[in-house]
């Protein structure tokens, strides 16, 4: 039973992660066209965020409740610093925002390098995540349901978002026809900065999770940036559910490959799934336009 | 005669090229100098394919890294097999494994199969590849990041198997080069020639490329896709012929840097070798003929010489490089330079001598 | 971007790129190749008439290896320092020059050619990854320099220029288990990161572990640099073995730890032997790690004179917080080994360092360690240390002085190179 | 200035045969159930109001969006088939914005829409001289003096008349023209329409127009299309007589202009084609 239960419990974990990371990729990249391959250094700087908050409350029961939503501003200005001096300037190019955001992405690990060395620094579970609860011969812990909750917490209040504020409503509307939603008033700059701060922001919350599992380390975004962007290629553009079963989905098979073969193998067969299952769908699981995505 | 320049004043750059790498190089620099300049020239071979793919077909190829792999190991594995001897086996094989050889290594004792296979192999590895994608009318980001995701897999793939194909160490101490001695400086320096004289002739083909109907039809098909299809031509197989035509030559080039650099293994083929790849073609200019070969030669060259003179900051310069040149100078420096003295004189034209290789003026 | 319609005439145009084609073949031709050569052995280029000699300082200071490297630089420039305060090797002051291997095996052959054959020094020190040492190899003995490699690794392997200071297998991975047999450990799970050293650690630690009568109830291997170590731990769970053995790299340890504790387990049911933790590791597991345990050659609390003053001096040097390790003491020893090398030698000749190397000493700080002239490497105690709450080791178990190094393992009757 | 309405016996054998073609967007039918004859050797006009569907019809036609039904041309059924291969069928068509090779010269834009006739190999060959049929296509669109000039700089309705060369280069047997005229002066559109008759002698040549002096100028037989489906068929005076026509063009009333409107653009959005 538990090499059942093993792989699917600790795959939807991963899946949990991978979809908080993704959810603001698929953001960006559906309302803006833009790639921002820098997402995983948001990731990272979630995750040192946890750490700079341990360094100040120093009880880690609080202290990483008070992280989510410090990492979630840091990273999210971090995004609007790139929008702002980067991305702003290259709309029309989204290829090369790709190329220039590998740059940044360059530049941030390095940055991450020299402030806190290469050596990663520790971040202390909370002693409530501590344990953990046999579910069918697997010790399913906390931490992973923590991250579960974190993703779905995450999930609704962006759903919430976009669906009911007048923001979340100017978000859909330029994401559907970004021609369109300027005529009928809404300041399509002013929503991609903001696109990109929540978007961000969704990665450093992603990244005070990820610090759960391996601490901080200036490579740790590289190690989720390619799953997540995996996550976004088979989810499909401009809706939530894509995304989220595309995660979850990711997250589970790559469990399940890890186990009946090894981690190592269970990376090649995902890739090898994502390309086999973009032969039946090219576009992704649900994508709202099916314009090329040049 | 204004029709003469533009036909001809490519190839009269490419032969001043040829002269500077392989006349003026050997004799002006060190071997050891020389041995790196090889290393670059690799690097340009696959640039000059990435080129062809990005610059002028538009596909934003992040993953060249598993061809270079792909010719690389391909060589590798016969140098290997030639230093065993005959009926000899890698010694890696004896130390990590069983001490018994993967049958499909045995083909490669041949020097004619391992050459052929340097060619079929990445042409038949992203013609499949790149069918499954670009009939699926996948392309832009999606394509770039499918690429990307290939060379971490063909990296972790790489690392895996340790027993196959060396693992994290990769294939090394190769002794002999279809015969020659790899020690022997002469010999060496014949493989540098090779090298050089591959990329002047990868040079001459991608010229041949841009000027024909083909080189029309691919920026065509980069600008206007849908179009191209209503000319009666279905895109994926123009661009399928771009990508597989780049992927032979980053695996041509791998398929040197194994004698030259005296090693191979999955760091010079992961993601990040991958992208250090896009750099150098970023920085001479995509769509030129000449930029993506003078960039990977500068950008190698730079990477020997900043690391060596600011170890800690070679990092910062690559990111750099793609912040400053992709946001301020697409098109490349040369362009950017070009345009530059177009202002000065209405004609403008490339000028190769004054963006000489970097790895030339040491 | 596109040339205008070139009205010319097409077949000038191919004679045009035909000659550019035909040029490049006879240049390329004019460099013809010697296919009877043996392969020169370089002419050495070391200077040895002045008042100092060149010393190369060959590691990572970029990219993922640059913390374990950077710290193997800094004992190596202490060492370096002491040399040269105390008059140097022969008379000559050490005067070193410093390479950035970028963490990159094909950097690695790069730089050592150039500090070989380019700045002509007498010897390099450095490398830490086995692809990296594998790298230099052919570049060291084609030039035949010399290259001085300080950490424990897989073994199989013995080059004339190359001298290992760090423990081949039979003094760390087999004393290791050899301490696990006399706990009286009877199950045995293997866990690693899924490259070289691991694998070959592994292959080794199966076949003893059949000799000692233990057994292996498990085996995983997790990518490098993969934090995520969920699922694997889970199996170690169900095997309930009474060790682990962690041949894991990096930080690749800190996610396994964490998940280790998290699916309760602990040093009381099933505790972990690691053979790549060392006082630096230790605190930075985000975990409190009391209780494991880890197999080297040396830890900060060996407690000898030697010991004592390099603590105190490489505190003095970079801070009184920087612990000391295994490899930094390994790369410190190389340094002083190389010094006593040339002594006996009286040459700084590689081929004359090689003819008298056998037996030469040094009291390093982990106790005497003795070159052994056939393998070129060196004579070393086993020590496993137990982690304590200051994150420092207590040594538990050691082996009866040093063992002598036997990198193909030809003394030990169990083992089969050729077993999968 | 129009032609008489050619007799049966002077038509060619080649035509165009549409048979209940249905285009279903989640629902909603853009076109429904047409039938429609295009006969060789007349310039066919196919009117509506915005949103009848017209655009959607000859989307369906060269395989931008699937539907269901026959189009069928000779042994053809072109909705079996991908876009590329209704090209070399011999179906040719244009964009309601022109879409030329900006980069390009006219002759090359010319020159690469003979791509059709040749063989891989001479793709990989550079142009020696200019083909005659690249010649005579120039001559026919009357863009000889500028043969050489970037079609980027080329102003709108000299693009339009390059794409419709790039058709004839093609030996386009059909071609389906989106709004040709659109954005053109007076004096343009009159030279459009006698290249349309110039050239409409061996071909099937569609139009799709609002603009009616256009239509009234150069129609040989003229459809009209509403709400997806055809409205009436016949001569351009049947046409202007037809009670319904009137009431279509006139007495529509807002909303259902607006929905229709949306769906034409989202069908546009859907396929894509031309923009990027």
């Amino acid at each position: 039973m538990d090499s059942f239960t093993t792989p699917l419990l600790a795959g939807t974990a991963t899946g949990a992660l991978l979809l908080i990371a993704a959810l603001g990729l698929a953001l960006t990249f559906g309302q803006m066209g833009v790639i921002n391959m820098a997402h995983g250094e948001f990731l990272m700087a979630g995750a040192y965020t946890a750490f700079l908050t341990q360094q100040v409350i120093s009880n880690t029961d609080i202290s990483i409740l008070v992280a989510i939503p410090v990492a979630f501003v840091v990273a999210g200005l971090l995004g609007l610093l790139l929008e702002m001096t980067v991305i702003s300037w290259m709309y029309r190019r989204p290829l090369d925002t790709l190329l220039v955001t590998v740059g940044v992405s360059l530049v941030l690990q390095q940055l991450a390098k020299d402030i806190f060395g290469a050596q990663g620094d520790p971040v202390e579970s909370p002693g409530w995540l501590d344990g953990n609860v046999d579910v069918f011969g697997y010790n399913w812990p906390y931490r992973q349901m923590f991250t579960i909750v974190l993703a779905l917490v995450s999930l609704c209040v962006l759903a919430a978002l976009l669906k009911y504020s007048s923001f979340g409503r100017q978000i859909r509307a330029t994401v559907q026809n970004r021609d369109l939603a300027e005529t009928v008033g809404v300041r399509t700059r002013v929503v991609d900065r903001l696109t990109f701060f929540l978007g961000s922001g969704l990665a450093g919350v992603g990244g005070v999770a990820v610090s759960l599992i391996s601490g901080t380390n200036p490579r740790l975004g590289t190690t989720y940036i390619i799953s997540a962007f995996l996550v976004v290629v088979a989810g499909g553009l401009g809706q939530l559910k894509g995304t989220v079963i595309a995660a979850f989905a990711v997250g589970i098979a790559t469990a399940f490959f890890a186990d009946w073969t090894s981690a190592s193998m269970a990376q090649v067969a995902t890739f090898a799934l994502v390309v086999v299952f973009l032969q039946l769908r090219p576009q992704g699981l649900f994508t709202v336009r099916s314009r090329g995505l040049a | 005669m204004k029709s003469a320049v533009r036909t001809f004043g490519p190839l009269v750059a490419i032969a001043v090229l040829a002269v500077l790498l392989l006349v003026v190089a050997p004799s002006v620099l060190s071997p050891f100098r020389l041995n790196n300049l090889g290393k670059y020239c690799c690097w340009a071979i696959a640039a000059v394919g990435i080129g062809l793919a990005w610059g002028r077909g538009g596909m934003l190829v992040m993953g060249q890294g598993v061809f270079f792999g792909i010719g690389g190991y391909a060589m590798a594995m016969h140098l290997k097999l030639e230093a065993a001897g005959p009926e000899g086996i890698p010694d890696f094989m004896l130390l990590y494994g069983d001490g018994t050889m993967p049958g499909w290594w045995e083909p490669f004792r041949s020097g004619a199969f391992t050459l052929f296979a340097i060619v079929a192999l990445p042409a038949v590895a992203a013609a499949i590849l790149g069918w499954a994608i670009f009939k699926r009318k996948v392309k832009g980001a999606y394509f770039a990041i499918l690429t990307q995701a290939m060379a971490v897999v063909f990296a972790t793939l790489l690392i895996a198997t340790i027993q196959e194909t060396g693992g994290f160490n990769g294939l090394n101490q190769f002794t002999f080069f279809f015969g020659y001695n790899l020690y022997d400086p002469v010999n060496k320096r014949m493989v540098y020639s090779i090298t050089a004289g591959l990329l002047i002739a990868c040079l001459v083909v991608v010229w041949q490329l841009y000027r024909s109907r083909f080189g029309e039809l691919l920026v065509a098909t980069r600008d206007a896709e849908e179009r191209v299809r209503f000319l009666g031509h279905d895109p994926a197989n123009v661009k399928l012929a771009a990508f597989v035509i780049a992927a032979v030559m980053a695996s041509i080039g791998g398929a040197m840097f194994a004698p030259i650099a005296g090693i191979i293994s999955p760091s010079d083929v992961d993601a990040t070798a991958s992208i250090f790849l896009i750099a150098g073609v970023a920085l001479g200019g995509r769509a030129l003929l000449l930029g993506p070969a003078l960039g990977a030669l500068a950008v190698g060259y730079g990477r020997s010489t900043l690391s060596e003179q600011f170890p800690d900051q070679w990092t910062y310069f690559l990111g750099a490089l793609f912040i400053v040149v992709i946001l301020m100078f697409p098109a490349g420096l040369i362009s950017a330079a070009g345009r530059a003295a177009g202002l000065l004189r209405p004609r403008r034209r490339v000028r190769p001598t004054a963006a000489r290789p970097a790895g030339a003026t040491s | 971007m596109i040339e205008r319609l070139p009205l010319v005439h097409h077949s000038r145009s191919r004679l045009a790129a035909g000659a550019v084609l035909a040029l490049t073949v006879s240049l390329g031709l004019a460099a013809c190749g010697n296919k009877d050569s043996e392969g020169s052995s370089a002419k050495s280029c070391v200077d040895t008439s002045g008042d100092t000699i060149k010393l190369g300082f060959l590691n990572s200071t970029s990219g993922a290896m640059a913390i374990s490297e950077q710290t193997v630089r800094d004992s190596l420039t202490l060492a370096a320092e002491e040399i040269n305060a105390d008059g140097g090797i022969l008379g000559k002051e050490i005067e070193f020059v410093e390479e950035d291997g970028a963490s990159d095996p094909a950097i690695f052959a790069e730089k050592i050619e150039k500090l070989l054959t380019g700045d002509c020094v007498a010897a390099v020190f450095g490398g830490w990854t086995s692809a990296s040492r594998k790298a230099m190899l052919p570049v060291v003995e084609a030039n035949n320099g010399l290259l001085f490699y300080p950490v424990q690794y897989e073994g199989l392997e013995a080059s004339e220029n190359i001298y290992y200071t760090g423990a081949t297998t039979n003094q760390q991975i087999i004393p290791a288990m050899e301490f696990l047999a006399d706990e009286g450990v009877e199950t045995l799970f293997l866990a690693g990161s899924d490259y070289v050293f691991p694998r070959t650690a592994n292959k080794i630690i199966k076949q003893y572990a059949e000799e000692l009568g233990i057994e292996i109830v498990g085996e995983e291997y997790v990518p490098l640099d993969d934090d995520d170590w969920t699922t694997q731990v889970a199996k170690i769970v169900e095997a309930e073995p009474d060790f682990v053995f962690n041949t894991i790299n990096g930080s690749s340890n800190v996610g396994f730890i964490k998940a280790y504790y998290e699916q309760g387990l602990s040093p009381e049911t099933s505790p972990i032997i690691s053979v790549s933790i060392a006082e630096e590791e230790a605190p930075a597991m985000g975990k409190d790690v009391t209780g494991q345990y880890a197999a080297w050659n040396y830890f900060q609390s060996v407690e000898s004179p030697a010991n004592a003053t390099f603590i105190e001096a490489f505190q003095d040097r970079f801070g009184s917080e920087r612990p000391t390790s295994d490899p930094m003491e390994a790369a410190y020893t190389s340094l002083y080994l190389y010094k006593n090398l040339v002594e006996a030698a009286d040459s700084f000749d590689v081929d004359d360092i090689n003819e008298s190397a056998d037996g030469v000493t040094f009291e390093a700080p982990e106790g005497l360690v003795t070159i052994d002239g056939d393998n070129h490497h060196i004579a070393k105690t086993a020590l496993i240390g137990r982690i304590n709450s200051d994150n420092q080791f207590d040594v538990v178990w050691s082996s009866d002085g040093p063992i002598e190094p036997d990198p193909f393992l030809e003394g030990y009757s169990w083992w089969d190179a050729s077993a999968e | 200035m129009r032609l008489d309405h050619p007799s049966p016996d002077d038509l060619g054998q080649d035509y165009l045969e549409i048979r209940d073609l249905t285009v279903d967007f989640d629902g909603f039918k853009a076109v429904s159930g047409v039938d429609l004859t295009l006969l060789q050797g007349r310039v066919h006009f196919l009117i509506g109001p915005n949103g009848a569907g017209k655009t959607t019809l000859i989307d369906a036609i060269t395989g931008l969006v699937p539907a269901t039904g026959v189009a069928r041309y000779r042994n053809h059924n072109l909705l079996a088939l991908k876009s590329h291969r209704i090209v070399r069928a011999g179906i040719g068509r244009t964009f309601q914005t022109a879409t030329v090779f900006e980069e390009l010269s006219v002759l090359q834009n010319l020159d690469i829409a003979g791509g059709v006739h040749r063989s891989p190999f001479a793709l990989l060959r550079a142009r020696r001289g200019t083909p005659d049929y690249v010649e005579a296509a120039l001559g026919t669109i009357g863009l000889g003096d500028l043969r050489d000039r970037p079609a980027g700089v080329l102003a709108h309705g000299q693009k339009q008349w390059l794409e419709i060369g790039m058709l004839l280069v093609q030996d386009a047997k059909v071609m389906l023209l989106d709004e040709p005229v659109a954005g053109m002066s007076a004096e343009e559109r009159e030279e459009t329409g006698a290249l349309l008759q110039r050239i409409g002698t061996e071909r099937t040549i569609v139009v799709v127009e609002h603009d009616m002096d256009f239509v009234r100028s150069f129609a040989d037989l003229v459809t009209v299309m509403h709400a997806g489906k055809v409205l009436t068929e016949g001569t351009v005076t049947e046409i202007q007589a037809n009670a319904r026509v009137q009431e279509v063009y006139l007495g529509r009333t807002a909303d259902a202009a607006e929905a229709a409107e949306a769906a034409e653009a989202d069908a546009v959005t859907h396929e894509g084609a031309g923009r990027d």
